[in-house]
This record gives C-alpha cells, structure tokens and sequence, in this order.
C-alpha cells in the first residue's frame, strides 16, 4: 500500500512525475492556490506563528470559503490529470462520508507583532480519526484523491495540513510507503541526501528547515510506527528515509 | 495593576490589547484579556499545536 | 429509488426543507454562486442566447474555473448540512471515476448584439453517459451528491445543466421519483397548480417561462420515460407531475 | 461582395465581424466569417442544443 501526497509547490508540473504518480490513496496540498485565489478576492493572507515557532494560516470563516473552493479545484485538478493517465481517480474532502475527522482549535496562540494573543475563530483542525473502512471500501471502487478539508464535531470543514494527513492515513492504513511529491528532495549543503537511515536523523536535521523539516521529522515518526519507508520525491532527484 | 484571577497576585501591567496573553509573573499562569476598561483576565487553557495548510 | 435535486436559488434555504431531502441520489445546481464569485473577481458573467432563445452562461476556461470552484463550494454545502442530519453523504463531481461523461460543444451558436455569432471556446457540455454501475455501487456506501459538472473526451470539467444531469440520472437509474426543490412550486395565475397530468401539460405550458417552463417539459419527458412521479417542491407549495 | 464557399453565389456583405455567422441568400447554408481582409466564410455545421448552469 502505497500514499501518495502531492505538495502544492507541484500541483501545475505534475507532468513532470511519471510513474511515482500511482499511489493507492492519494493526498495533496494547495496553500498556492489559496494564497492565489485570497489576493484576486483582495483578502490578505494572515500568516501567524505559534508560541513554538510553528507557521500556519489564520483562517476565519470568510477565509475558510476561500480554503475550501482553492483546495478543491486543485483537487479536481490532479483527478483530471490521473482520469487522463487511465487512472479511475476518485475525489473527496474529508466531508464525504465522514472520512476524516478532526477538532476545531478553539483557541491558538500566536505572535503577532511581538506580542501573544488567543484566536478564537480559526477554522484549523487537528486529524482526530480517518474512516479506514471506508477509505479501503472505496480504494476497491477507485483511486481515492483526499483534499485536505477535515469536518468538525459541527460537521463542518476545517482547514488540515496536507503533510500530516498524508502521515495520519499512512499510519492507519499501515501503508508500506509513503511519498511526499515536493518540488525539491532534502539538500545538505546544496547536494541531494539520497538515503537517511531514521537513526541518523539527528545528524540531518540541522541542514533543513520549515516544510522540510516538518517532513522530515513526520518521515522519522513514520518508520518508527511501520510504514517501511518515506520517500520525499522531488523534481531533481529524492530522498529515502528507512 | 490588575489582579491575577488564579493567585490574586497584583500584576502591573502597561497597554494592553483585547485577546493579548500575558503571563503572571508569580504564579507563571498565561492569562488573556478578556475585558478593557476595565482589564479583565481569565486564565487560558494549554493548547495542543497542530496546523493546517 | 428517488433522485432530487436542490436548485441553486435553495442552497442557502435547505433548513426549511425537511424530509424531502432524503434522496438516493441528490444533484444540485449553483449558478447563484457562480455569479457571486465571478462578480467577487471582477469577472463579468456572460449570459448568451441561443438561436432558439434559450439563454445560458457563456464558459470560456478562465469562467470554467470559477465554476468548478463555486459548485464545489455548493457541493460541500449540501454534505456538510446532510451529515449535520445524520445523512451519510458523498459529495462528487462527474470527474470522479468518471460518473458524468459529456461531449464539449466546440461550436456553440449564440445572438449577441443582435448578430448571430459561432463561439467555439465555450467549456460546457452535452451529457452523453452516466456511470450508472458505479452510481448504484456508490449509493450502498453513501448518498453521492452529484455536481453538474462533467469530464469531457479531453478528461477536462465540464459545465452541464444540473435540471438536465437529474433528468438524465433519473432515467438512467429508472428512478421511481424525480425531485426538483426550487423556490416556488408552479403557478398559474398566481395560484400553485397541485397536480398535472402528463397529457395536460400543453395546457399549463403557457403560464410558464424561463426556468420553469423547462423543469415542466424535463418532467413531462421523465414521466414519458418511466419516471412515475415528478414534483417540483417550492418554498410555498408543491406541484405533481404524473 | 463575397463568393458562397458552398453554392459559389455572389454575397452582399455588409460590415463584418470575426466569427459572425450569416445565412447565404441563394442556397440558405449558415457560414461563419473565419477571416477578415479579406473576408473569409466557412460552412458552420448544425448543432444541438444543450446548456450548462
């Protein structure tokens, strides 16, 4: 069993990945698309950090319409893209059939100019649980493409890292691989690491930074709960983690 | 000064804005302001880190 | 088995339908909020009229777009409020495994300014097959809630009339009840007509216009085709076609 | 004037734009302007009718 993530860095080359494209459940990203279509509407994109450094979008509900449509039509997207490589593609957001649920943060911390707020009305979630029945009932009918839009506990949409939910369905469906499509595979000192044993780890991290990072150290967490390997799959070249 | 809602302590504080976290600086609590004028504290809740796209 | 479908003037009312929106198979519509979003991007909305007078939104590629996103946004509407009441839903597009295949008009003829004019960069579509073996295997998983939007020979989106894609599903599927809920149930004369026999139609006909009048002769056609029932739900009443 | 890519007739145009469809007088065919300077027609196929949202 294989998943796939497509990052959203990728989503308009996509081309340029041939076979690595034949995953059996398939996630993506799309924060490009949500920065795009949030400047043509003239609404700013708030990007905020938490206490511990972590950046992530602050979306309100006005924002989360904007989410959801731009996340969409980058899902439709890469469904067209494999419908025209013979692929049976399916799209769906964790809405449809409940498959991915997850917990409104009622309150974030964050910094914002400095100083530490409570945000009250962001429409992130954390993954709570994944419909494994049902993602394996419907990998039977066709490709799963799961966007990354969770429902809340008031069954609505909730904005979901792409990254982690690519980990959270790896890890419940005890997928064997699990390949993050990015625009780059992991450089130290401007060369591609090809292989990195997940022990060796530590000695690594100190050349990666933001996204990288974040894949990196969700790649360790991976192999140390069964998935046999990760593979960060760029444009030039990838990166093995076992 | 305002009051710290968990230790009573007084705490000086300078300008404040509405949802601003600050800590009290003898029980270490996080306290958010919840009220202007005047300045209402309420104790904020550890929270779990954890981001979308 | 009972199709329905939820007209775009509804999408914001779906409260003040109850039971009625328990269908097998829901379709929907959502020009409302194409136009809202096109308008939003400074988009002008363009509806032509064809030779035989009936008008319809002028989709070149960058107006295809909005569309996908504005109907997925009313797609995710409809599962959002359908699993908020305990209705299982799986929101689709016709991309997914390839439900709705449509031919694209490549010559669309159409009056503007008073001259007759050939549009050929026009992405809407001609339904031509419903995957009827995937429909019938998706509804024992879920109730799929279809977008009118359909994959072309290209694998590309398609717009397509959401009155005409229930039509076309509800034949397809042999459906025993076709659903149209709408604003306003048919009247004549100001007063809501209850019941229409098919071999009367052509004495309501004339009371009709616009959108109505072709939800009549759509309902006409079902019930020709096998459907044994046709209502049109509005907000104030209902009418029976039989 | 311009000659019927169908019948051959001889056609009185007026002033034109790209992609207008007009109707040969003589043998009633549609034609589509496909060029202009110099003006161009082409047969234009029938269609069905058929619309989306």
């Amino acid at each position: 069993m294989r998943v796939v993530k497509i990052g959203g860095a990728v989503l308009d080359r996509l081309e340029e990945f041939d076979g690595i494209l034949e995953g059996d459940i398939i996630t993506h990203g799309g924060s490009d698309y949500v920065d795009e279509l949030s400047r043509r509407l003239g609404i700013e994109v708030k990007r905020l950090k938490s206490p511990s450094g972590v950046e992530f979008r602050y979306t309100p509900k006005e924002v989360l319409e904007i989410y959801l449509m731009a996340i969409m039509k980058a899902n439709k997207r890469i469904v067209s893209l494999l419908q025209s490589r013979g692929i049976n593609a399916i799209g769906l957001s964790g809405l449809d059939l409940g498959l991915i649920k997850a917990e409104r943060k009622k309150l974030v911390k964050a910094i914002i100019n400095g100083k530490k707020v409570a945000i009250r009305d962001d429409y992130s979630g954390i993954i709570r649980e994944i419909n494994v029945k049902v993602l394996r009932e419907l990998s039977k009918v066709g490709v799963p493409v799961i966007a990354p839009i969770a429902m809340s506990e008031a069954y609505e949409p909730l904005n979901i890292d792409g990254d982690k939910l690519a980990h959270a369905i790896a890890l419940s469906l005890k997928a064997d691989e699990l390949v993050f499509l990015t625009d780059t595979a992991f450089l130290a000192d401007g060369e591609i690491v090809e292989k990195i044993k997940v022990n060796e780890m530590e000695e690594f991290l100190p050349f990666a930074k933001g996204g990288m990072k974040r894949k990196l150290l969700m790649a360790k967490k991976s192999v140390e709960s069964g998935v046999k390997k990760v593979i960060i799959q760029g444009l030039n070249g990838r990166t093995v983690i076992e | 000064m305002v009051e710290c809602p968990v230790c009573g302590a007084e705490i000086e504080v300078g300008e404040l804005e509405l949802h601003q976290i600050i800590e009290c600086p003898v029980c270490g609590v996080e306290l958010e302001v919840v009220g202007l004028d005047p300045v209402v504290l309420e104790e904020v809740p550890e929270v779990e880190e954890d981001w979308g796209e």
